[in-house]
């Protein structure tokens, strides 16, 4: 992989109070790398977010941008994409925002297909409440909330939204941002839904899974075939060791095409949608 | 005597077609320039149970039935038992008698058996369609137009094909047939009206749907719920073709985020729910409210609490409207009267929610949500479409928008993903004016009063209390319980008592425009469709009194005007 | 397969309410007839539902019940049986419950795998609501709230259960209440989460999935060996024609056992729980 | 001359130990006999921005810190900025002199420069131990006791380890050094207090999970949520040892459906909140009036709307809990005002819940949930549990059990699963006796008004309104504010004003106890945490008076008492 070198200035915006060393450092910069390779529009783009550490991610990339609840960013993403199909809408947030309160936005965003990127920043602890287990933690994981140890099996994200009917998932690693770049480019460039889960390692309360143990518990996918539906459940079956890249990838008709509307209304045009509906009284003669 | 003015109940099993029937008279009532209100009763299953369907039709304005029936069309033993109480002396029973033998004690009534489903079954080979061919006698006892009748069949059954709108139309024949020895009653003097295609039949939910089409909505997201679906089910079929969404969401948390962020893109927006779904959506209401976004919100009340009773309706969900969510958030609380004036409000709606940048709950209760009334047709000229403070198009070159700009009338511009220059964050976490997270104190508390200030301001854009009548005797009431309040004044005037009413019609923020007269008046009667007293609660922070004399009603059913004619004739 | 008789009369309770023809009667059956064969204590037994025509089966079965609200019987059964691991704790409801406003609860059910049987009465439409489009839908299904036909992928139940991480899965129809009953019976039996999703027709406003339509898009599973999880991918990955009979089953530790108290609180001895706390003084000293 | 009763201010970035330090502080005192009050504020993220740490200590029982502080323990610049116009004069100003350099007009102070970053960086390696060596210049200060100091330090670190422990104490030891040049504060004289163990330090958080194990709760389950979540995590600890549950669930939804599970199975449950996760819980908590089942709810109030600022305090979810939810239904809604009180009214919530058969919503605000207080030894001796009609044992053999029995009391006896011939169903529909899903009229309103009945009969366990002081000018407040209110009555004496606090305790139902001396009072003043007067407004539903005299912050920061003080003598 070549790094591409580029300009991500302009997609500055306020300084991150993230602790030093969180990995949400290294997904906004893949992100930032990405929006410079795509050229995107800071005017028509839109990053929504939900409620975390990681939600905080659009104070701090030059875009529109929307910090709704935990947990809803998807729904209010998706209500922004089908009232606008021309704006980029790209979801980011924490593990537990998609995969614990939000598990049910996001089953539902993946098999309704809208064109829109959900970057998850998975550090499998609950970072902004203080360490806390997560969805994602590992069988046995100790944390405040489990001092004897978690004893729920985790959510594996990528394959739930795979059974989901999402038609792009891919995993990155926050430790590589330039290999995330990539991945973060082919997720936005995807028609359609693009989960992206990318694991984000919590210096602060994640003691477990650091830097170091994702490296050796992840290996880069090679020669995979992202249009291989059965590999794709294989590699996502694995509990043991990751792989990271895109996993899968199928072209689908998007939601904002299956809708019955010809063309959505234009937000530009706001007085003319007034209307007069006295072709609709027949219903009630 | 009355003239042109009767209430006829339809009662059967639920699933066996009263309720089209039902329709069929609404429907015929309208054309002959009637107008109608209707009460139904149903219950929450989808076969089998007790259903009614009470239609009375007027020659004036009306929102009510009447406490008494004229005519009672019995399909089962049921409605006897439940409903023959009701029905007026000098009215008629009419009932099934191919199914039902009688042996009753009131000669004040006319009591009629016809064997309407023997018929049905040999000469259709349909059972359901008896309730068609009860239309005959109707036809004959209030002197109805037969013609205008087969055109109502005709029109309400060519799109269902050939051989139901024949069926149906022989089986109306069989019925005037059948009822050609009866006589009209006797208590009415039915004129034929007018003709009269400046009016039109539709329930609540529709006025809703149509009061958010006009004003501009192009996207709802709604879960579907008893008695608000509709709203959903009108929108999916006529949205797509303005450009707009109408989408089920998963649930009514996903609809209502749905909707801000459609709102947040620039497309007015809605959810319509009921009771529990309006709980799920209580923690985004209140982002809307912080992050400063239209939103129009739909509760359609019906039985609480909890599941309750899902078909019945009340008045209870105004606590929730009003003092739902947890923390201190302007929102407004509209509650209109009437099927008509649902569908002003909600077009008003729209332009209160643009004005103040914030969610807008409508309440409406099921006897307003899905009981039909005849609506004079809507004064479309005189609806002005407002989008507030919105901005498409930013001169200055600053690299942040301030999108929560401190003004004087707490309201900032309000710009959209798209505009140029108009970049900034929206967040429910505490901001500055660009919508930088903060927690300062200087600037949370300018922007908590920055947010209580835009209240103050719209409160001119508002609905004032309707007041009805004279006298220093009050009732107050809120929605639905104007049409039995007003039947009960008429009554009440007859034994010489003149009453005034006071119908409140904004909630939140609370016009005190209607406190002096309701302090000043010599009693007090609140009348309310639930059992705690929330509207009396309300009334109590803002008025001196605290005798208010209850009027409630709790077991899901609506009013009847003598149930406020007789409390009132106790304490007066 | 033979069917056993059994009586079912000591479970009859109301007389349901469902429309003729409904495919719920099968399942009430079904179940009926698993209790029987089980011997069921209707005393010890809670049959747990949410909102919806389906979820009034807890009006006509004779043992314990709960009637919940909509979307939510999964996590108050969860409650009960953890309260009372003795407890026969079964769920059954709607699609709506289960795959759309109940979907998190079920995902996160499922990967905790408390020794619950949850079954699904699955019509493909909102019954109780009057004709609504469901989560499991076909795309283009027309409804009253799809009048031009779903523009959404269905969601896939048992696959989104079994990526969840649920220990058994079948699929049975409510038009062969016999073979059903056999599921039901296994899934009850099953130590740990059992998923078993019901074909059951809604005769009055799913005109399309009548009970012919599921006989010719269903067949039985033969000779399938419900360890296979590759199989099981397979199996459910298939959209158009949906096998019957067990399709997942994998015995793990139940939530119960993973918990770290070692024996659940008698409820029977409700003033022994009162407690002296004096000996936690130590942390506040 | 302040005697045995001084604050001190830690101030610093956040994640940089000054809230350990406070720690120690707090808990020598404790052992010293003091008792303590403290007053975090630090921003809602992990790393970074103003934190600061409030300690009072007291010969007295105290719910507050001062205005003035005496002494403020500056280590960044913000700190100073921020804080040193509190600081009282004769106070001292200590700042970390390796870091910060100062020219200060104040001479009514004592300015004391330490190096402390540097000595800790050469020294012992480790920036962040400064936070204890700077303990040695308060002792110094206030003439605290080195040896308990070092006690306390041992007993705090020896769990974390040699090396840990041997830093902190090393760190002490070179803080006393450090000050051994300087001189105590004259307006204190401090005496050492009895050495005490009949007292504990705890956050309201800690009291309540001790409450709630007290009573017998033996299932949790929570989502986790600023300020709530130690209540999970404490009872994560300690449930597992006593057979109970502790569970951490996927929402704040499916948290309160798991909870009503566990307490229909018969075992105590209970869930810990705060706003956003409130708001989700409504539905769930209609629920469990609906079916009559005992809940104990928590919610830690910060400040809103929406996110607002999440670890900041306010009291502005009294209308949701009050009003909360759709429908009418019976729930009780209680407020403590202290970590001691949050204690005893926890425990007394699940008998409450359990007499009643209903969910019981404790209402906390930051500065109690998560400030620590020293507290008396709890009095468990006289702690009673009831079940209330919790039966377990049925005679008749009747194939149902009538769970929604309609009685005087309107309270039913409960059964639960397991129990021979208990067998009923319950439901969130209307239902009779038996629990069968119903919508007929005679039974619904007997239901209705068996569940308010049920309301009634409670009322004389629930918590009356406390009053302290005497006087024709009144002082109303609830929760935390008692703290500061105290104090600010106190001032006034000084001044020769006496006041009364009516401090309500049971917001829901309303107890009517303190309505009389409200109304005959002269002045009313209504001190509370938020912008809209949300006690306020429930005040003037059940008082004739309507001239309050509003005392609000909305701020996100508690009460100082002379926020309160400064207000009444504007008015008296
Ligand atoms: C409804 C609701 N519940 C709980 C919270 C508290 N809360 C804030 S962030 C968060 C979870 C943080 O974890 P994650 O989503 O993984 O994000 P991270 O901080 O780890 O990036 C929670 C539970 C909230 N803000 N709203
Ligand atoms: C929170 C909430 N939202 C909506 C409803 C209305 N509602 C009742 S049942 C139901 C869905 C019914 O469909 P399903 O779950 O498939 O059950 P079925 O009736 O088809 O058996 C809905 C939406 C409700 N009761 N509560
Ligand atoms: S707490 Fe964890 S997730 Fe949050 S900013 Fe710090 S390192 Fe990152
Ligand atoms: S509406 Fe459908 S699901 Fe409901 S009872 Fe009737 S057939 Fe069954
Ligand atoms: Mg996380
Ligand atoms: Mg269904």
């Amino acid at each position: 992989m070549v790094e591409i070198k580029v300009d991500t200035k302009i997609y500055d915006k306020e300084n991150p109070t993230w602790c030093p060393g969180c990995g949400d450092y290294g997904v906004l910069l893949a992100l930032k790398r990405a929006a410079a390779i795509l050229k995107l529009d800071p005017f028509k783009t839109v990053l929504v977010t939900g409620i975390g550490c990681s939600s905080k991610i659009n104070s701090y990339f030059y875009s529109y941008g929307i910090h709704t609840i935990h947990g809803r960013a998807a729904s209010v993403a998706q209500g922004i994409k089908l009232a606008n199909p021309d704006l980029e809408v790209i979801v980011a947030g924490g593990d537990g925002d998609a995969f614990a309160i939000g598990t049910e936005h996001l089953v539902h965003m993946a098999r309704r297909n809208p064109d829109i990127a959900y970057i998850v920043m998975d550090n499998q602890i609950y970072g902004l409440t203080k360490g806390q287990v997560s969805p994602t933690s590992e069988e046995g994981f100790v944390s405040i909330t489990t001092p004897y140890g978690s004893f729920e099996k985790p959510v594996n994200g990528p394959l739930l939204a795979l059974a989901a009917g999402a038609t792009f998932i891919a995993r990155g690693f926050a430790g590589d941002p330039i290999s995330l770049t990539d991945i973060i480019v082919e997720g936005i460039k995807h028609r359609g839904f693009a989960l992206i889960d990318v694991f984000s390692p919590c210096v602060t309360w994640n003691k477990i899974n650091t830097y170091d143990w994702y490296k050796q518990h992840t290996y880069r996918l090679e020669n995979h075939d992202p249009g291989d539906l059965k590999k794709a459940y294989e590699i996502l079956s694995d509990e043991e060791r990751f792989g990271l890249g895109i996993i899968y990838r199928k072209e689908k008709h998007t939601l904002e095409e299956k809708l019955p509307r010809k063309k959505a209304v234009n937000p530009f045009d706001p007085l003319q949608i007034q209307k007069s509906i006295t072709e609709l009284y027949e219903e009630f003669l | 005597m009355k003239i042109n003015d009767f209430t006829v109940r339809i009662g059967g099993q639920a699933g066996d077609g009263s309720l089209a029937t039902g329709e069929l008279l609404s429907r015929y009532l309208r054309r002959d320039g009637y107008y109608v209100a209707t009460d139904k009763d149903f219950p929450s299953r989808i076969r089998g149970g007790h259903t009614s369907y009470a239609i009375r039709g007027s020659e004036k304005k009306i929102y009510s039935i009447h406490d008494k029936i004229d005519a009672l069309l019995a399909f089962d033993d049921d409605s006897l038992k439940l409903h023959l109480e009701e029905l007026d002396s000098g009215g008629a029973l009419i009932y099934d008698s191919s199914k039902t033998r009688i042996t009753l004690d009131r000669n004040d009534i006319k009591i009629i058996g016809l064997p309407f489903t023997l018929k049905a079954k040999t000469e259709l080979g349909i059972e359901i369609i008896k309730n068609t061919m009860a239309l005959g006698i109707l036809t004959k006892l209030f002197n109805l137009d037969p013609g205008l009748m087969k055109e109502t069949i005709n029109d309400t059954y060519k799109k269902r094909g050939e051989k139901i709108l024949n069926d149906n139309l022989k089986a109306y024949e069989i019925g005037l047939e059948l009822s050609k020895e009866e006589t009209g009653l006797q208590n009415y003097s039915v004129n034929r009206l007018k003709r009269d295609d400046n009016k039109l039949l539709m329930m609540g939910n529709e006025a809703i749907a149509l009061g958010a089409m006009a004003a501009g909505c192009r996207f709802i997201s709604a879960y579907p719920i008893t008695p608000a679906s509709d709203v959903l089910e009108f929108l999916s079929k006529y949205l797509p073709g303005e450009g707009g969404v109408a989408i089920q969401a998963e649930s009514e948390i996903s609809a209502v985020n749905m909707a801000i962020g459609a709102s947040y893109a620039g497309i007015r927006s809605m959810v319509a729910t009921s009771g529990p779904g309006f709980d799920l959506k209580t923690e985004a209401i209140g982002l809307a409210s912080m992050i400063e976004q239209p939103l129009v919100v739909l509760d359609a009340m019906r039985a609480g609490p909890s599941t309750g009773m899902p078909t019945k309706t009340e008045q209870s969900d105004l606590n929730h409207a009003v003092y739902g969510g947890h923390g201190d958030k302007p929102k407004v609380v509209l509650i209109p009267g009437n099927v008509e004036e649902s569908f002003y409000m909600t077009f008003e709606a729209f332009n209160i929610a643009d004005e103040f940048q914030g969610p807008v709950i409508i309440l409406t209760d099921e006897l307003i949500s899905w009981n039909k009334q005849v609506v004079d047709k809507f004064r479309l000229d005189s609806l002005k479409l407002s989008r507030g403070k919105l901005i498409l198009k930013i001169d200055s070159k600053d690299r942040e928008f301030r999108r929560y700009e401190i003004t004087d009338d707490g309201i900032s511009g309000r710009t959209i993903p798209g505009v140029l220059n108009g970049l900034h964050l929206e967040t429910g976490d505490e901001h500055d004016e660009f919508g930088h997270i903060t927690e300062k104190i200087d600037i949370r508390n300018k922007m908590m009063e920055k947010r209580y200030r835009k209240i103050e301001k719209i409160k001119g854009m508002l609905f004032p209390s309707e007041i009805l009548g004279e006298g220093e005797n009050v009732i107050v009431g809120v929605g639905s319980t104007m049409g039995p309040v007003i039947e009960a004044m008429e009554m009440l005037k007859k034994d010489g008592i003149e009453m005034k009413f006071i119908r409140i019609r904004t909630l939140l923020p609370f016009l005190e425009d209607s406190i002096g007269q309701i302090d000043s008046a010599r009693n007090v009667f609140v009348v309310e469709n639930n059992i705690s007293g929330q509207l009396e609660n309300i009334l109590k922070i803002y008025t001196k009194r605290k005798d208010f004399i209850p009027i409630r009603k709790y077991d899901g059913r609506s009013f009847r005007p003598g149930n406020i004619y007789n409390k009132v004739k106790e304490v007066l």
